[in-house]
């Protein structure tokens, strides 16, 4: 099992915002959390990657307890992220970035058969990510940087691949070619577990899906059944209270 | 207390109106030519999938920013270069999606600023606690007493009001608004953090404080919450692509696209 | 009235009594300090009030302490006139320099604001050096009369004692309705949050700017009462030091409390004369005490008891 | 008025002006790092100049062993100040004005712990170079002076490839920039932090050790060394260490032309003043929007 | 403000008020008032060092007439606010005979108000100062006023034969001096071609010199107690010779000057490795004390508070404060000088009390010219 979430609460202070979450993805799997604003999506994300501390329950990853490690330990021990606020950093180049986690990525380690990926192979993905290396990320465009991200957090040689509304805002054409791209990363073996608004993307994207809502997990997709959960009505009341 | 709140019964005229509102940063265009008007005593809504300009738009409703384009309105009157502080004489109050209350200060504090623009004692008179400052000083402790009772808070009048979970902040800053007397109420997410008891409170509050006269500008996620609108303005991309009911705006095939699909 | 009420009203009283008794008790040097203390108590009350209710780091507050006893100086020793009118021109002045540069300075916020403070003080210092033939330069200007009302002269040290903490009592009187008055609240609000406060009508500048200027008139009412205390003034007294000084009293005691103000005054004056047994590493042990107080007790003095009730209640 | 007499005031401005740089420098490398203004960076000087005179005077150290003690020293004593004050501080994410009351404090501390075990002489260093000086269009410029201009453009260009070039360097940007997304790429931002510290105050003691030749040091010298520091950072835009240069440029030189034009004793407020008005008129610096991010 | 927080601070003070009461005892008092911390620290640190000499050889000697005497150190931080308080605990509570010090102008002048009126002795490490100091008969003076100190620099000005004389001049003391100096320009045909000024706080003065040296004086003199200014002098390549007052005839601030002290004019008193006849005891009896040479600073603090024991060996032990200022008011030969308390500046030095040093490699060495009126 990849990731194992069990009763995990968290929040901002005083104020809790997860409620006892338990969810789970398995070796190259990709689920998707899927559920309006203030479901404590990003939250949850946060708690995964260490960004936030868990105020109960546990995080295990491949087995280990990871629930109280440093952020900064997570990225070694084999989990990616790209924040829904990209986490680039502006006034450096792309090619600084994607240097600072490629440092990172060449000093963890793997199991046997892992094959870690290369500037080449980033470049072969996203073109433009080549083209762009010298200029300032905070000059590119909202797709540009989130597929800078994406190559960033690649390059961390990642088991698992956290991605936090990696759609949002972006021009559909932007989000084809992101989506061929991670289609791509499923088929190289490497568990994704993503965080959607657009329903029909998640759909494409992933096999199973959480729906959270005010903090709880209140509903699940199982294999199989997106077909049928699109036209159910489950999903729409997480949205649209419809 | 309820005297105190008379409004006019004409609800014809639009209270606000946004005219041909455009805006953009650097080069990305977060808000085209949005036009629409909320009606006197009436609650209107907007909604949008992340991204889609409403913070913005509310930002720039509120004052908090100037539009690149475009005229707002109250009354008739443009405020399009108002500043927050004429906006509040105004009548025009907001709220905020992480609930601005003041912390260190008490709840009943928190609601006495509502009648801050309205009451006049200045330094001098302050410091010598003349009979006129502590005069109205007793007034605004006795009307925020009341309010806060009203609002359900009359237990934690003495609390600070930091040290308050998030669902009850969310009710101080709306007593505090509820304070000020506003014309027009502008909330934005209002019931982000909270539980769904608490959500429901928020709309019956909601209900209530347009039944009293109180139009309402309303921006938030919570399909649930927004069910309270009377007309609801879907944005997508910076445009508004469709208005009408919580219910009608459900059905129409272009929010739904915007929302599960994209 | 509540048992709390009266314990509070009972211990006030007690304190009364025996504020009014320390001076024939104690030695001389003892009621010099606390004639001091109370000086400071006024100017500390007035960076305090920044700093407690505001959130300005106010680092300027000598040059208006300054201002207060050159006025004085000047005005009773060059011009002969009286010791009042002297005190009315120094709180005038301050106030007026405290407008003039207020005004574009309190635009600016957090660090900067605080070290433009500093640099107007610092430019302050270097004017009572310059203009000589105001201040008496290095020199100083000696032999102001003492104070006096209806005759009775306040030219004793406990005589001054009774004067300085009478002002002291009523200044805080007065501070405490003004924070718990309308301005107040509005002070407070912005401090915890600009935009609601904006949202609220508060017209943010206009107050940032009035408290500075009410900060400025204490500072140079405390300076006036100094130079009619010391009957000496030199530019020695007013430099970035003293302002340091000044604006540690509300972070010892603890910058929300107004009455707390009194706790950091003694402190300032007291602490480096018990510490000054240990020589020339007084100021350093009062440097550590500081730099302890900033790092571990975020609410000063005054949070001291806040602490004690929320261990006992755990 | 004579013209010698103006190029030699210049050129005495020109020294002051890379003092200030180097102060300066100390600032705004701390403040792009953490966002802390550290009113202490003129006692990172003090500490630099006296250990380096403890070292080659005390202890007889060869000159360089010395002034590598007395970076070491700054850059340690950052270190302790990072872990010992900081830290808790930002745990308790207290505000902007603690943290400038808390290096007000520690420059006040270190002030009086210098006079306590040091004493309150003035202490000299000998020159690089030696103490003489050259003699340029009429007017003297000390030797020592040419090489501190000199190490501070090295320190300068050094900065730059260090931020630019450097895992290190980047990693630090990084982690002021965007915290959450440095610790998502596996950077340490709290040790960042620390290096912050260590790198402000090896630049402070540097400063102090290239000063002391010129005009010795002190116990008292820190806090007047800050606030002219300060004035440069901040005509440079405040976190860059060029835009400090040219900070320190304007202040420095615009005093000397104020000692000869004006009268000396309002020097002082010349460069404060230029302080106050860029602050208020122009708050991104000389150096504009692009001067904040550069360098 | 609560009960439990005054108790808090008012227990350690009342404490050491009842300390300090029942300290009481037989021994004769007098106050050493001094800068021992603080900006005068350089003046005020020696005449420590000579006062404490003066009190450990008069106890060794049966102490004033049988009587130990006891000298209360309090430290003024070189403020004058501070010299208030502290001069107020002295006689007051206290009750010492007389004040020796204290170090600064500021200080004299401020706490002449408390102890004249009360007929106090206060022998100061100053000249008289402003006008309000000739009213005062019992504040004597331990050094040269400003306008002896002047024409003692410009008598030897006039002995080279400068005519145009540059001046650099502090913001503090030097700035005193100088107002009295520039009134004296005519007196010795000298012109003071550039008169430049620096803040006491100044780190550095190059501009300042750039302009005197531009100047191309005869001589500068320099008026300061800081190194800073020699520094600079010499930096900017000032060839002409330096005259300087006494204040920085220290061995300390020599050092600080670095190679610029070399060829540096004192007008001073005390030339430890070559003194006066009547200065060697003291400089004897110093070096055993401290393995050190003594300079004038030291002098006078040893010679204040010999003064004020032979003024309170006159005087009977239980005299009116009025009458042992009487007392001391007399002619006294110490080691810094010849004084005359009964002159009318209270002081008696005389442009003949000046010796004018040498310095080479750090060392002071007689110069063979002596001023006279």
């Amino acid at each position: 099992m990849a990731l194992e979430v069990e009763t995990l609460e968290a929040g901002y202070g005083p104020v809790p915002v997860l409620r006892g979450v338990s969810i789970h993805v398995a070796d190259n799997e990709a689920v998707a959390i899927v559920g309006a604003n203030g479901a404590g999506k990003t939250t949850l994300v946060r708690a995964i990657c260490g960004l936030s501390q868990a105020t109960a329950g546990h995080i295990r990853f491949h087995g280990q307890t990871i629930t109280g490690d440093a952020g900064h330990r997570r990225g070694e021990a084999g989990i990616a992220v790209v924040l829904e606020t990209r986490g680039l950093f502006g006034e450096l180049t792309v090619a600084d970035n994607l240097r600072l986690a490629e440092h990172t990525g060449r000093g963890v380690k793997r199991p046997q058969g892992f094959r870690p990926f290369t500037l080449g192979d980033v470049f072969e993905l996203f073109p433009i990510v080549k083209e762009k290396l010298a200029t300032r990320v905070e000059l590119l465009s909202g797709g540009q940087q989130q597929m800078v991200a994406v190559a960033r957090a690649l390059l961390l040689q990642p088991r698992l691949l956290v991605l936090d509304e990696l759609t949002t805002g972006l021009a559909p054409k932007v989000v084809q070619e992101i989506l061929s791209v991670l289609t791509a990363l499923r088929s190289r073996g490497m568990s994704l577990l993503i965080v959607e608004q657009s329903i029909k993307l998640a759909a494409a994207m992933t096999d199973r899906a959480y729906v959270m809502s005010l903090g709880r997990v209140v509903h699940e997709v199982g294999h199989g059944e997106w077909e049928s959960t699109m036209s159910n009505d489950a999903i729409s009341k997480a949205y649209l209270h419809g | 207390m309820n005297t105190v709140m008379t409004h006019a019964p004409v609800k014809s005229q639009p209270l606000m109106a946004l005219r041909g509102v455009a805006h953009q940063f650097g080069g990305l265009v977060v808000l085209r030519d949005v036009s629409f008007t909320v009606s006197r005593g009436r609650i209107a809504g907007l909604i949008g999938p992340n991204g889609s300009g409403k913070t913005t738009l509310f930002n720039i409703a509120s004052g908090f920013l100037r539009p690149a384009n475009g005229q707002i309105f109250i009354d008739g009157r443009d405020i399009t270069a108002a500043s927050v502080q004429e906006r509040s004489r105004q009548g025009l109050i907001r709220t905020f999606q992480t609930p601005k209350v003041f912390q260190h200060m008490s709840v009943r504090e928190n609601i006495e600023m509502g009648l801050y623009a309205t009451t006049g004692a200045g330094f001098l008179a302050s410091m010598l606690a003349t009979p006129g400052a502590r005069g109205e000083r007793a007034r605004i402790r006795r009307d925020a007493q009341e309010v806060g009772e009203r609002f359900g808070l009359g237990s934690h009048l003495n609390t600070r009001a930091g040290d308050l979970p998030a669902g009850q902040q969310r009710i101080v800053e709306l007593a505090r608004a509820y304070m000020t007397k506003p014309r027009v109420l502008l909330l934005d997410e209002p019931s982000s953090g909270l539980s769904s008891d608490e959500v429901e409170l928020l709309r019956n509050w909601v209900r209530t404080l347009s039944n009293e006269g109180i139009t309402v500008l309303l921006v938030s996620h919570d399909m649930g919450l927004m069910s309270v609108c009377d007309t609801v303005h879907a944005l997508y991309f910076g445009k508004i692509i469709a208005s009408g009911s919580m219910a009608a705006i459900q059905a129409d095939p272009m929010v739904r696209e915007a929302y599960l699909g994209g | 009235m509540t048992k709390t009420v009266l314990n509070g009203r009972l211990a006030f009283a007690a304190v009364m009594l025996v504020g009014l008794i320390l001076p024939a008790v104690f030695e001389r040097h003892m009621v010099d300090l606390l004639v001091y203390a109370g000086l400071y108590t006024i100017a500390g009350l007035g960076v305090g009030l920044l700093l407690g209710q505001c959130g300005i780091v106010n680092l300027a507050q000598a040059l208006f302490y300054g201002i207060g006893a050159y006025a004085s100086a000047y005005s009773t020793v060059t011009l002969g006139w009286s010791p009042w009118s002297g005190i009315l021109l120094g709180i005038a002045i301050s106030v007026a320099v405290a407008l003039v540069i207020g005004f574009p300075l309190l635009r600016l916020h957090g660090f900067f604001l605080a070290l433009a403070t500093l640099a107007a003080g610092t430019i302050g210092t270097i004017f009572f050096f310059e203009w000589d033939w105001l201040t008496g330069g290095t020199l100083g200007i000696g032999g102001l009369p003492p104070l006096s009302v209806l005759g009775f002269e306040f030219n004793s040290p406990a005589r001054f004692y009774y004067l300085v903490w009478a002002v002291v009592i009523i200044l805080l009187v007065l501070s405490s309705n003004l924070v718990s008055g309308r301005p107040g609240l509005a002070m407070r609000a912005l401090r915890d949050s600009a935009p609601a406060a904006e949202v609220m009508a508060v017209n943010i500048h206009a107050i940032r700017t009035k408290i500075f200027a009410l900060s400025a008139g204490l500072g140079a009412l405390a300076g006036s009462l100094f130079a009619h205390y010391s009957t000496y003034v030199s530019v020695e007294s007013f430099t970035v030091q003293r302002s340091i000084v000044f604006l540690l009293i509300p972070v010892i005691a603890g910058a929300r409390s107004i009455w707390g103000t009194v706790a950091g005054a003694l402190f300032v004056t007291f602490v480096p004369e018990l510490l000054s047994g240990f020589g020339d590493a007084h100021q350093m042990l009062f440097g550590i005490m500081l730099v302890l107080v900033v790092t571990l007790m975020p609410d000063g003095l005054a949070g001291i008891p806040a602490r004690v009730a929320r261990r006992f209640a755990r | 008025m004579n013209s010698t007499l103006i190029i030699q005031s210049l050129m005495a401005g020109l020294t002051n002006s890379f003092v200030y740089a180097l102060i300066g420098i100390g600032i705004a490398v701390i403040y792009r790092g953490t966002r802390i203004i550290n009113a202490m960076q003129g006692d990172f000087a003090v500490i630099g100049g006296m250990l380096t005179v403890f070292g080659l005077v005390s202890a007889g150290l060869p000159y360089v062993w010395a002034c590598a003690l007395g970076i070491a020293a700054g850059a340690a004593s950052g270190l302790l100040i990072d872990v010992v004050c900081v830290r808790p501080m930002i745990r308790r994410q207290a505000d902007d004005e603690a943290f400038l009351l808390l290096t007000i404090g520690l420059a006040f501390t270190i002030s009086a712990a210098v006079l306590y075990i040091g004493g309150r002489e003035a202490h000299l260093l000998p020159g690089i170079g030696g103490n003489g000086t050259v003699e340029i269009a009429g007017a003297f410029m000390s030797v020592h002076a040419i090489f501190l201009i000199a190490i501070s453009l090295l320190v300068v260009c050094g900065l730059w490839l260090f931020y630019r070039k450097t895992i290190a360097g980047l990693s630090m940007i990084a982690a002021s920039v965007d915290p959450d997304g440095a610790t998502s790429i596996g950077i340490n931002v709290a040790r960042m932090r620390g290096y912050t510290f260590v790198l402000g105050g090896a630049i402070g003691a540097l400063a102090g050790i290239l000063v002391t030749p010129l005009i010795s040091v002190s116990y008292q010298m820190g806090l007047g060394l800050t606030l002219k520091g300060f004035a440069a950072a901040i005509l440079g835009g405040l976190t860059n260490p060029l835009g400090a240069v040219l900070g320190g440029l304007v202040i420095g030189l615009s005093e000397s032309l104020a000692v000869v034009g004006l009268s000396s004793g309002y020097k002082d407020v010349v460069a404060l003043t230029i302080m106050l008005l860029m602050m208020v008129l122009m708050p991104n610096g000389l150096l504009g929007k692009a001067g904040r991010r550069g360098g | 403000m609560s009960l439990g927080k005054r108790i808090f601070f008012g227990a350690p003070a009342l404490a050491m008020a009842l300390i300090g009461a029942s300290a009481a005892a037989e021994p004769v008092r007098i106050g050493a008032l001094l800068s021992t911390t603080g900006g005068l620290a350089g003046l005020g640190i020696p005449q420590r060092d000579g006062v404490l000499l003066a009190q450990k050889l008069i106890n060794a000697n049966g102490g004033v007439g049988g009587e130990p005497l006891e000298i209360l150190m309090e430290d003024d931080g070189s403020n004058p606010d501070a010299a208030m308080t502290k001069v107020n605990t002295l006689v007051h509570s206290q009750g010492v005979k007389a004040i020796v010090g204290p170090t600064g102008i500021a200080q004299t002048v401020a706490i002449g108000s408390v102890t004249q009126p009360l007929n106090i002795p206060v022998l100061a490490f100053t000249g008289i100062g402003p006008a309000v100091e000739n009213a005062r008969n019992c504040v004597f003076h331990m050094t040269p006023a400003q306008g002896l100190n002047a024409r003692a620099l410009l008598s030897y000005a006039k002995e080279i034969g400068a005519k145009r004389v540059g001046v650099l001049h502090d913001s503090g003391y030097g700035q005193v001096i100088w107002g009295v100096m520039s009134k004296l320009g005519d007196e010795f045909g000298v012109e003071f071609v550039q008169v430049e000024k620096f803040e006491l706080s100044a780190s550095d003065a190059t501009a300042q010199a750039a302009k005197v040296k531009a100047s191309e004086p005869d001589a500068v003199i320099v008026l300061s107690s800081l190194a800073t200014p020699f520094r600079n002098l010499r930096q900017v390549g000032l060839t002409a010779p330096i005259i300087s007052v006494h204040g920085t005839a220290t061995y300390e601030i020599v050092k600080a000057m670095g190679d610029a002290a070399d060829n540096i004019v004192h007008a001073e008193f005390l030339i430890a490795e070559d003194p006066l006849p009547y200065q060697v005891e003291f400089v004897a009896e110093f070096q055993k004390e401290y393995g050190r040479l003594p300079k004038h600073f030291e002098a006078a603090g040893y010679d204040a508070v010999m003064a004020t024991v032979a003024a309170l060996k006159r005087a009977s032990s239980n005299a009116a404060p009025d009458a042992l200022c009487q007392e001391v008011r007399t002619p006294y030969q110490g080691a810094f000088a010849q004084y005359d308390f009964t002159a009318k500046d209270l002081g008696g030095l005389t442009l003949s009390s000046f010796s004018y040093s040498l310095l080479t490699k750090g060392k002071f060495s007689r110069l063979p010219f002596k001023a006279s009126q």
